[in-house]
């Protein structure tokens, strides 16, 4: 199972990640971070697999992922 | 476990100030990622621009300098040719690339410089908070064109791909996207060859990138996607250009 | 009698907006006024703030280096204000954001949960007008009345529907105990 | 009710140079002046008037010069960098003797700085940053009302002696909100144009040149310009001076007056004799009236958002003749009544 | 007996400060009969460079106005947008039009400005003696090119027609030659076709003219009208580049 | 037989600086300095040293301002309306603390003017003609042998203070020949120069950069800048004085100095008592030895090619405490020893 | 017989004119004007056709053809 | 003693060699020396000049307003500069090309026929040498000799074939009677 961290007070919540996942397995939360912006969190964490397209749309590098 | 996607090198671990979604972003992270990839962060010297990028000095985890608005090839052309074995690049937007530094765009590239431009067009003035640009579209509605552009008062949005391509001077252009993931790693691709084509010494390299900036397009996120797709590609072609290192 | 005030927030909190109707109602009112917005790069998913100062005489600098009043609507710009209010001054604050305890010393703090309240109220976007209210019913700065002129002269056009939902704020803001 | 509306510095500047008759506008964006050239993009079609914006300062400054040339009153705007990228168009048009308005909205430098309000472009309104004897006429409002009617004064200053004027405001002035009343402008224009080029038609061509390469010929030019920047030093020094009667005199202009004002109302409450002169104009400078209340006060105070301009012209006029003081905060920020209160303390 | 051929009216009678054999003056009289043809005399208003042709105010009989080295198509700009109704062209030299003033050049032509643009091409810095132009060819030695211009260092002589041609804002662009009579009369046709395109609205029109520079080129005046045959033909080829009106 | 060679003010100037270690020459042609881009277009190549026609005086300065960063001794040159271009980026230089050399070989104005010497560009060079608080040192020399080695000067004090440094001349001395004696040049640099880019091996990446956002931080380095140019003040006055014991002072440089000198070679054969105090460096400007003649002296006469300029500077200094005159001739026009002898005849 | 009027104070001397000429019929004076030139002459008035290519090369338009 | 001559006639006279070559002859000599030419766009097609000035001490200006001697060798340079000589000042003209009379108040006037004798010498191009013989002759500012000298030193590469001709028309100058 792959893992991904999630820099919360770096995501801006701007979706291109929502958008991008071809599992649709990122939403938005529904708390705010330090800047004011609601981050994403992964919806179901065995469903991802690894693909890194969430990491290649996001310009805020808030996203890193392990196997 | 390992990882497999992270932060490169050549990326510092401060917060980016740009609006949510926009390009930049993405295309810091890939200059970064394929500086890394060529083992040529501590040989370069990148050169920001004043626009939304002004502050891209401190995302990257290399020596960089600020130039005045517009000049940036020719800061570049400075420090390239006293030291001609260290990687020099420069990162403009189209206000910057394409109104005001356009006599230095054009002359470094006829020159046949020997750096590597990147170039962000989001079709307005970002950081100055959402004027026409030389490549804003026909008919968008920008602050200082509020009727929509009309090219019999504003003229035309410039292809600057394909007229720097009538210049002998140039080697490599291309034009890319970061509106999707595919586009990202075609981008990425057009990025790394364009570094290439300098550490080869064969000359001037320029990857243009269409890039969206929702706030000033007054769009959401998805609707700005949809217009670098619909919109912007349909008047700026995707693809290489002009590549001489394939003649 | 001169007020200074300082109001600050999230960029997209309305701050501006809040700062010109306070001040678009202050002119009605016949009073001088002066409004100097933060402006430029900072914005991009900063923090925004401006300065109203509104006096029965001719005001010198528009810019406010110890407010008599603070409206905060985030805890970012509670930390950058704080330590410049004067003396005595008045602190509204939007308690839904802000979590911190304010000590009341040397201050009269008024928390009061704008976002909350807006949300119930139906639009998230209006806790800037439901703090105005709450402010401006402390500090009788200008007349509600005036306040509803410039809601009416500031929202017209496209903008015409929004009037209701930000006089209703307003008035719940004013009400609020 | 009242007749008043709440405008912004850069947008009432904008409107009072349409109502002045601007017939051009050239301009590149520009913090902290982008509501100016936004407000003519749309204001001036709305009128059937030129707008362009322009691909760069450079060329804004150029396109004025041919709109001048054609007899528009034509402007341009922008904040320090751009205005430092005008400098030779400035002297062209000075040498061609053109009128045309430029508006500096003054940041913080040197180079890219930061996007506060400043007065560090004094020296180079003033003494001329680009080449060559000229000058401009440098006009500094101190409110929204009065950014709303330098325009008109500059444009006709600027035909009357064919120079081209300059407005020298700060981020602070043209950012700020105030209530003004948008009082009828005065468009009459000096009818005697008779240099500008339309064509020839019924008369002989007319040509528009500061090369002058005969002999002699450039120095005469000169001579003729220096003859009218010195009637313009007679003719048109402006001021605004409060508590004439002080026995400290403050001198600052523009959004520093404004804190000054401050100052005293502050000092009036206390008691204290703290007057102020506000030049109106900085090119020419008040130096008459400097040189009158020399033999009056017990010492100036000069106040700028900057490190020291201004305080030159001071002491040129005072000529040594009463201590001329310095107080100014360089780099973007502002000084604060407080601060200028505790500078007249020490004198 | 009649005059056959003589001095146009919109020329006056001052002796040019031209060198001997210079293809300046040649040009002159062209943009003088072409405006005596269309009886615009009364309405035009030319706008003079700096380079040679500084005085050429001087030569015409209308209105002429200076403009800073390389501004003058922004200068034309300021003219002709406040007065549509008048006939506007600038005179430049390649120095001027290709060097310092390439931003505003492709920026009025990009704008599609409805005026007329004479290009004097002589591959050199006439008024400032000899120096390397833009346009100088490969090899060309001059005063800042003693060993020959060597693309390596200095880039490659500019194309300004095709370069122009790649904006949808150009109407008429053409190459000419005043080496010869033939030349000289094909040259005029074109300028004529350019005033033509501007009188009728149809926007931008540029016509380039290679033009001999002898003390410059440290070459006799045969010599000269031999290297433009030879040498800049080949690489600067003569003819219409482009022309909208016939699409 | 001499060791002296005749040679062009433009071209001893080029060969000081390429003696001087200049790494990378940037230029654009403009009379009357085109014999110094000439030159090193030449001279640049046999040293395997970089040169560049640039596009334009805009391209120029910033091709500098690259080349300083990455460590060149990089100059650039022009005449009047090409300096005028390279105001915005000599700001930025001074802004990032870039050293580098700007020369600036006056010709008159304003506008195109004509391409005689003149010295009307005093004001842009010593005031800053570009925009914020900033200063350049400003060289001046007097002679083909001054302008060979002045070069060497203007890096190192350029380098020593990390800011840019301008030779400032005109037409007339740039255009002369005379004999030179082809001195050894010093060309030690200030070793520790750990500001410079050239790739972030073994070290932390720098970075170079004028736009500072973060609150006060433009102004603390304000005050950094002016606590260097205060250095600077009281450490690089320099200047020449001759006949420091005459009633009448000139206060000349450049090639108005040497008219001057000429003057006082007339006025010695008649008895009169004229000194000159020619400055060296007009910014920083000799005030302190101006302070100590004002106590001795009976006249300042200022004598310059342009219609008034550095004589505010001398007034500055001397405050009032003697009469200060002034002689100038403006456009491109010389003064003359005779004129100026009969100047001082009216004093 | 055309007749041509030489502007000898304006003529440089040039020889555009006389490499033009399909007449050969156009030669240097011996003498100079005042700005120190050779200026041309016409070497056999009759022999001139009246083609006015000399006209057109001429920089400083020192011909006139009348007929 | 300071000598203050100018040197005029047309662009292609070879003025300004023949104030550079006397430049250099004084150099040799050890003198102070100064030499200032015309420049720029008035070149085109009209006249040239330039300014020498000698002397055993330090020279300020190089600009010479009233000149101890001309040498000139057209018609309108001597229209331009001989109201600027000084008086008993020496007037060196080519009257080949100068066919007015000139009177001699107030200047000693020297009429050679500098263009014919160069032209039957071979080479109407060194006619300025003759003149600038002719001169020396008169005015013994610096020796026959140095001038050789700086003959050889300016006359350099391609140039050096000239040296015959030139030395010839100086002597032919110095020794016109
Ligand atoms: C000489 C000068 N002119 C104008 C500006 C203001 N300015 C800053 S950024 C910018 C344009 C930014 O647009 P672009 O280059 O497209 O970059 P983006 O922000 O869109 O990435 C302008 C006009 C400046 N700083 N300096
Ligand atoms: C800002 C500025 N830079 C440089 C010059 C000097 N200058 C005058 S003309 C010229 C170039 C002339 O070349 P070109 O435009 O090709 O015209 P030509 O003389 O060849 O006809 C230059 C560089 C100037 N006057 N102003
Ligand atoms: S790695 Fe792929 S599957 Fe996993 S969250 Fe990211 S985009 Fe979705
Ligand atoms: S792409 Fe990045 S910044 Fe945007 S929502 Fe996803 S994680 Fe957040
Ligand atoms: S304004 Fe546009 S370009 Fe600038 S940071 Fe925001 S989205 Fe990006
Ligand atoms: S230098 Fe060349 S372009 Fe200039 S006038 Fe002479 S021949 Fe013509
Ligand atoms: S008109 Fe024709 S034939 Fe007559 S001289 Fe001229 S070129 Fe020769
Ligand atoms: S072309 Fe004209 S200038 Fe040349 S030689 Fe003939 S007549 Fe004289
Ligand atoms: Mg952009
Ligand atoms: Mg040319």
């Amino acid at each position: 199972m792959p893992k991904i961290i999630i820099a919360q007070n770096k995501c801006k919540g701007c979706e291109l990640c929502i958008l991008t996942c071809p599992k649709k397995n990122i939403r938005l939360s529904q708390k705010m971070n330090k800047k004011g912006f609601h981050y994403i969190e992964i919806i179901d964490p065995d469903k991802c697999n690894a693909c890194g397209l969430c990491f290649q749309v996001c310009p805020d590098v808030a996203i890193e992922i392990w196997k | 476990m390992k990882k497999l996607f992270s932060k490169p090198e050549s990326l510092t671990d401060t917060d980016h100030k740009y609006c949510p979604g926009c390009g930049h972003g993405i295309v810091h992270r890939l200059v970064a990622e394929v500086i890394d990839e060529l083992g040529i962060r501590e040989k370069t010297i990148g050169i920001a621009p004043v626009g939304c990028a002004v502050f891209a000095y401190d995302y990257w985890n290399f020596d960089v300098t600020e130039a005045s608005h517009g000049r940036p090839p020719a800061v570049a052309t400075g420090i390239k040719r006293f030291l001609p074995d260290r990687v020099v690049f420069t990162y403009q937007g189209d206000g910057d690339l394409a109104a005001i530094g356009m006599a230095e765009t054009i002359h470094a590239a006829n020159r046949g410089e020997n750096i590597t431009v990147i170039f962000i067009n989001n079709a307005i003035y970002g950081m100055t908070t959402g004027q026409m640009a030389p490549t804003s579209l026909l008919g968008m509605k920008t602050t200082t064109s509020p009727f929509g552009r009309d090219p019999k008062l504003a003229g035309y949005p410039i292809r600057v791909g394909e007229l720097l391509s009538t210049l002998e001077g140039t080697t490599f252009l291309a034009r890319c996207a970061v509106d999707s993931a595919k586009h990202v790693l075609d981008a990425k691709k057009a990025i790394k060859k364009a570094f290439e084509v300098q550490l080869a010494g064969k000359g001037y390299s320029m990857v243009e990138i269409l890039s969206q900036c929702p706030p000033n397009w007054k769009k959401s996120v998805p609707e700005s996607l949809e217009y670098v797709r619909k919109e912007m590609m349909s008047y700026f072609p995707l693809g290489v250009i002009k590549d001489k290192t394939k003649a | 009698m001169r007020e200074e005030l300082i109001i600050a927030g999230f960029g997209g909190q309305g701050i501006m907006f809040t700062g010109t109707l306070l001040s678009q109602a202050a002119m009605i009112e016949g009073k001088f006024v002066t409004y100097f917005p933060s402006y430029g790069a900072e914005v991009r998913g900063g923090t925004a703030n401006c300065c109203v100062t509104i006096d029965d005489t001719t005001i010198g600098s528009p810019v406010i280096i110890n407010p008599d009043s603070l409206l905060i609507l985030n805890k970012p710009s509670l930390d950058r204000f704080k330590p410049r209010l004067k003396k005595g001054g008045l602190l509204v604050l939007n308690s839904t954001l802000i979590e911190d305890e304010v000590k009341e010393t040397d201050a009269k703090v008024v928390r009061l949960p704008a976002t909350d309240i807006a949300e119930r109220s139906g639009q998230i976007r209006v806790a800037n007008i439901v703090a105005l209210g709450k402010y401006l019913a402390i500090r009788k700065i200008v007349n509600q009345e005036s306040v509803l002129q410039a809601l009416e002269a500031l929202l017209t056009g496209k903008k015409k529907e929004l009037l209701g939902l930000n006089r209703k704020a307003l008035i719940t803001g004013y009400e609020y105990k | 009710m009242t007749t008043k509306r709440l405008m912004k510095g850069n947008e009432a500047l904008g409107e009072g140079a349409i109502q002045a008759g601007c017939g051009a506008y050239f301009g590149y964006p520009i913090t902290p002046q982008n509501e100016l050239t936004e407000y003519m993009s749309r204001r001036m079609l709305e009128e059937n008037r030129v707008f362009i914006q322009s691909e760069s300062e450079l060329a804004a400054i150029n396109m004025v010069f041919g709109a001048s040339v054609a007899g528009a009153r034509a402007m341009t705007s922008s904040s320090s960098p751009g205005v430092s990228l005008k400098q030779e168009g400035l002297s062209y048009m000075a040498g061609c003797e053109l009128p045309g308005l430029v508006v500096n909205v003054q940041r913080g430098g040197p180079g890219l700085g930061n996007i506060s309000g400043s007065q560090a472009d004094y020296f180079q309104a003033v003494k001329g940053g680009g080449h060559g004897d000229y000058h401009l006429i440098v006009l500094t409002p101190g409110s929204v009302q009065e950014l709303y009617e330098m325009p008109a004064l500059a444009f006709s200053l600027s035909e009357k002696y064919r120079t081209p004027a300059m407005i020298l405001t700060d981020g602070i002035l043209a950012q700020m909100q105030e209530p003004m009343e948008a009082v009828k402008i005065d468009t009459t224009r000096d009818e005697n144009r008779d240099w500008i080029l339309d064509g020839c038609k019924g008369r002989a061509p007319r040509k528009i040149r500061s090369l002058l390469m005969e002999e002699g010929a450039l120095e005469a030019h000169n001579r003729h310009l220096q003859d009218k920047y010195n009637l313009i030093k007679t003719q048109e020094q402006r001021y605004q001076l409060i508590n004439e009667q002080a026995e400290i005199m403050l001198v600052a202009y523009g959004i520093s007056a404004r804190v000054c004002y401050t100052a005293i109302q502050e000092a009036n409450k206390k008691g204290a004799k703290l007057g102020l002169l506000r030049p109106l104009t900085v090119w020419p400078f008040p130096e008459k009236i400097l040189q009158e209340l020399a033999l009056k006060v017990k010492a100036f105070l000069v106040v700028e958002l900057n490190a020291g301009q201004m305080v030159e012209d001071v002491k040129l006029a005072v000529n040594g003749k009463t201590p001329v003081h310095f107080y100014g905060r360089a780099g973007g920020a502002c000084v604060t009544p407080g601060e200028i209160l505790k500078e007249i303390e020490k004198i």
